[in-house]
């Protein structure tokens, strides 16, 4: 194979000239490879899982999920995922997604909610929530976010997640918006969304639970949310906290319009 | 047992394309643990598919596909409505089938 | 603030009460409840603990508060906090302010370091390239900063140890060790004030960046 | 377009019957260990049969120019010629060079899409084997960028 190995050099060659070339064709090699991967998205692995662990009976209750109440009445997902987070009058508290299947996985099936969200993502009964949460938030694929602020608790989250979100800290003084606070930035190769504003469809909150190709994994937002705050050099934000689902509510809420194309795939 | 496949049959003239997505790790051998222990490889090692019940199609594949690997291929002689069958068998010996209806 | 108002954020739970005031809460009682809820909902992981957080500095503390409220800080708090990181800026010990440039592009490629899932003993990078164009031979690099891509060049240092070239090369220390020195609410972590990276990587990074045969400069 | 549920409710009972039956008998099924240990394009072609190699405007190979990330790198091989047997994805500088390897019958299109894991920047293979034992094979570079933070 001495032409090959001799081709490959020449392409080598080819391909270390001309930088300013070499940049443009890139961006635009890597949006070819993100078309590629569009059509068979390991997320619907985890989507077809959640549908089946939504209506099986398990837990010590032995029941199943299907007269949970995420927002719209007991029973109703359709739609569910583009008004969270939102006031719970039943829990008297805000939650998002992720924390109300818990909560339903505890009122409904018996399982303990605090022994749930302590388990680390990817394992055991968390895992099922990360599939619980793909079905669900598939069933709005299309929809356009539209979070409520009508209860007074909705503002206040609001306006906590928006100082969230402003917050410097951290060995190295990132807040959010350090990454997120302008248009057209991105961290090496990736392109970052605004998200102080609506950043268009599909993007930033209303692409998540999205499928990472780097590990392949299924990340919902609360890990979305996780793993930024551990770039970010800050401490561990608890599972379904406060924090977590305020700073949620600022960004859904400036996601108002935008369509969302959960689960997404990802980098 | 391993997770349900996903499988997309969707016919176009006398045949159909055939997307296949599978739950699987597909370590590679190569990685290592927290301990710098390599972690051993687990893959999917053979992939068949049968059209209403006929061999029509196999595959093996080595520890370099990526994981929850995706399929593609193309089945002739084949109408809405027929029966598409895919398995997959690992180097620990554990299988899987799932057929679809093509659509 | 009222009293009730008070009241209601002793503690978490009541934070509900807040909320249910008829009068929407002023932005000194958003800050509180923020404080609250983010002590109540972060926890130390591994060698990363809450204090990264609450215990920020005031720089750090202005900054956001502008940012939340959407207007920059006033000239004159904006000096004074720039003074002050000034004044912590730590100088080379031995005088020698240009490193080796090769391990500069190292330190500069690496985004290693103070993460909770890094070991607290390891090496930290730079994140240089996370944000800046630096060698254009890496065509994977961020924008959020601006392109240092023919630093010294551009700045007429053909030899960093020319007095004429003194000024760019201090500013270029400082810049590195506390970026807050010249520009109060800048983007940039304090690579040297806050422990990021020690005298020996900062000095590599000013050789990235300023030694003529680095390929920064080419 | 399949209907979720059903594709589900038949996987059980399919599933079911088959880990009785055990793994259907095919022809191509045996595992060619020698073919996936082979370090390079060359003798992994070899190990499954092939006696000579050339290259060939005959052979596609799809994929992207640049991977944003090699743990995911879409490729393809095809040939529209008569006569194929065998037809591999192969990654020129990964350990083993050989991902994957379609048996081709009457019963299919030569043309097969998956995925494979790139460690770097590397040519990428699709390698047809011919029922006389030649082997013909197409190429293309595909660059892989170091994505994220780099952390």
């Amino acid at each position: 194979m001495n032409k090959a190995s001799s081709l490959a050099v020449a392409t080598a060659l080819a391909l270390s000239t001309m930088p300013a070339l070499a940049q443009k064709t890139a961006s635009q090699g890597i949006d070819e490879y993100r078309a590629m991967l569009q059509d068979g998205n390991p997320a619907d692995l985890f989507e077809a899982k959640g549908e089946d662990l939504w209506k099986k009976a398990r837990g010590p209750k032995n029941a199943s999920l299907e007269k949970c109440d995420l927002g719209k009445g007991p029973g109703v997902f359709k739609g569910a995922f583009v008004e969270l987070p939102k006031y719970f009058a039943d829990t008297q508290r805000m939650q998002d997604l992720e924390s109300r299947l818990v909560t339903c996985m505890e009122t409904l099936q018996g399982f303990n909610a605090a022994e749930i969200s302590k388990t680390a993502f990817g394992h055991g009964e968390m895992a099922n929530v990360t599939s619980l949460a793909t079905f669900i938030a598939a069933e709005s694929k299309g929809q356009r976010f539209n979070l409520s602020q009508a209860h007074s608790q909705e503002k206040t989250f609001y306006e906590v997640g928006k100082r969230l979100f402003f917050q410097r800290g951290g060995s190295h003084d990132f807040s959010c918006a350090s990454c997120h606070g302008e248009e057209g930035k991105r961290i090496r190769l990736q392109d970052l969304p605004m998200l102080t504003k609506n950043p268009g469809d599909g993007v930033g909150f209303a692409a998540w639970p999205a499928y990472r190709v780097s590990n392949g994994q299924m990340w919902s937002m609360q890990l979305r949310l996780n793993d930024c705050y551990r770039q970010q050099r800050f401490p561990y934000p608890g599972f379904g906290s406060d924090a977590t689902i305020a700073l949620s509510t600022y960004l859904g809420v400036n996601a108002k319009g935008a369509a969302s194309v959960a689960p997404a795939i990802k980098r | 047992m391993a997770d349900p496949m996903r499988i997309r049959a969707q016919s176009s003239g006398d045949k159909a394309t055939v997307r296949v997505l599978m739950s699987h790790e597909m370590e590679s051998g190569q990685r290592k643990d927290a301990s710098g222990k390599t972690v051993p490889a687990w893959f999917i090692q053979e992939v068949t598919a049968k059209h209403n019940g006929k061999d029509v199609f196999s595959a093996e594949w080595g520890p370099a596909v990526s994981k929850n690997p995706f399929l593609q291929f193309a089945v002739k002689g084949v109408k809405a409505g027929d029966k598409i069958a895919v398995t997959w068998k690992d180097n620990k010996g554990d299988t899987r089938t799932d057929e679809a209806t093509v659509s | 603030m009222n009293k009730k108002t008070q009241l209601a954020l002793t503690s978490l739970a009541a934070t509900l009460l807040v909320a249910g005031c008829a009068s929407s809460p002023s932005v000194v009682e958003f800050n509180a409840l923020t404080d609250k809820i983010v002590k109540a909902s972060f926890r130390d992981q591994s060698h990363v603990k809450v204090e990264r957080i609450t215990a920020t500095d005031e720089t750090n503390r202005l900054c956001s508060e502008a940012d939340v409220a959407g207007k920059p800080l006033d000239e004159k708090t904006a000096k004074r906090i720039e003074e002050a990181n000034l004044k912590a800026i730590k100088w080379p010990s031995d005088g020698k302010f240009i490193g080796d440039w090769k391990e500069g592009e190292k330190i500069a490629q690496s985004g290693r370091g103070l993460t909770w899932t890094d070991k607290a003993d390891d090496t930290n990078g730079g994140n240089c390239y996370n944000c800046h164009k630096i060698d254009q031979k890496e065509i994977s690099y961020g924008t959020i900063g601006p392109s240092l891509y023919n630093y010294g060049k551009i700045r007429g240092v053909s030899n960093p140890n020319d007095p004429a070239s003194k000024a760019i090369v201090e500013y270029t220390w400082g810049k590195i060790w506390n970026a807050k020195a010249y520009n109060a609410c800048s983007n940039m972590p304090r690579a040297g004030h806050t422990g990021i990276l020690n005298e020996t990587q900062v000095r590599h990074i000013v050789g990235l960046l300023l030694d003529p045969k680095s390929p920064v400069n080419q | 377009m399949q209907n979720r549920r059903e594709t589900l409710k038949h996987s059980a009972v399919v599933a079911g019957l088959l880990a009785t039956a055990g793994f259907p008998e095919f022809a191509h099924a045996a595992f060619n260990k020698a073919a996936f240990d082979a370090k390079s394009v060359q003798d992994s072609a070899k190990a499954a049969g092939a006696t000579s190699i050339a290259e060939s405007k005959d052979v596609t190979i799809t994929g992207p120019d640049i991977a944003e990330n090699g743990a995911v790198v879409p490729l393809g091989a095809g040939t529209a010629l008569a006569g194929v047997k065998h037809l591999m994805i192969m990654v020129e500088k990964n350990p083993s060079s050989l991902v994957a390897m379609f048996h081709v019958t009457d019963a299919v299109e030569a043309n097969f899409s998956t995925r494979a894991k790139m460690g770097q920047s590397s040519d990428v293979y699709a390698v047809a084997i011919m029922n006389d034992g030649k082997a013909l094979w197409a190429k293309k570079e595909v660059k892989v960028t170091l994505g994220g933070c780099g952390g």
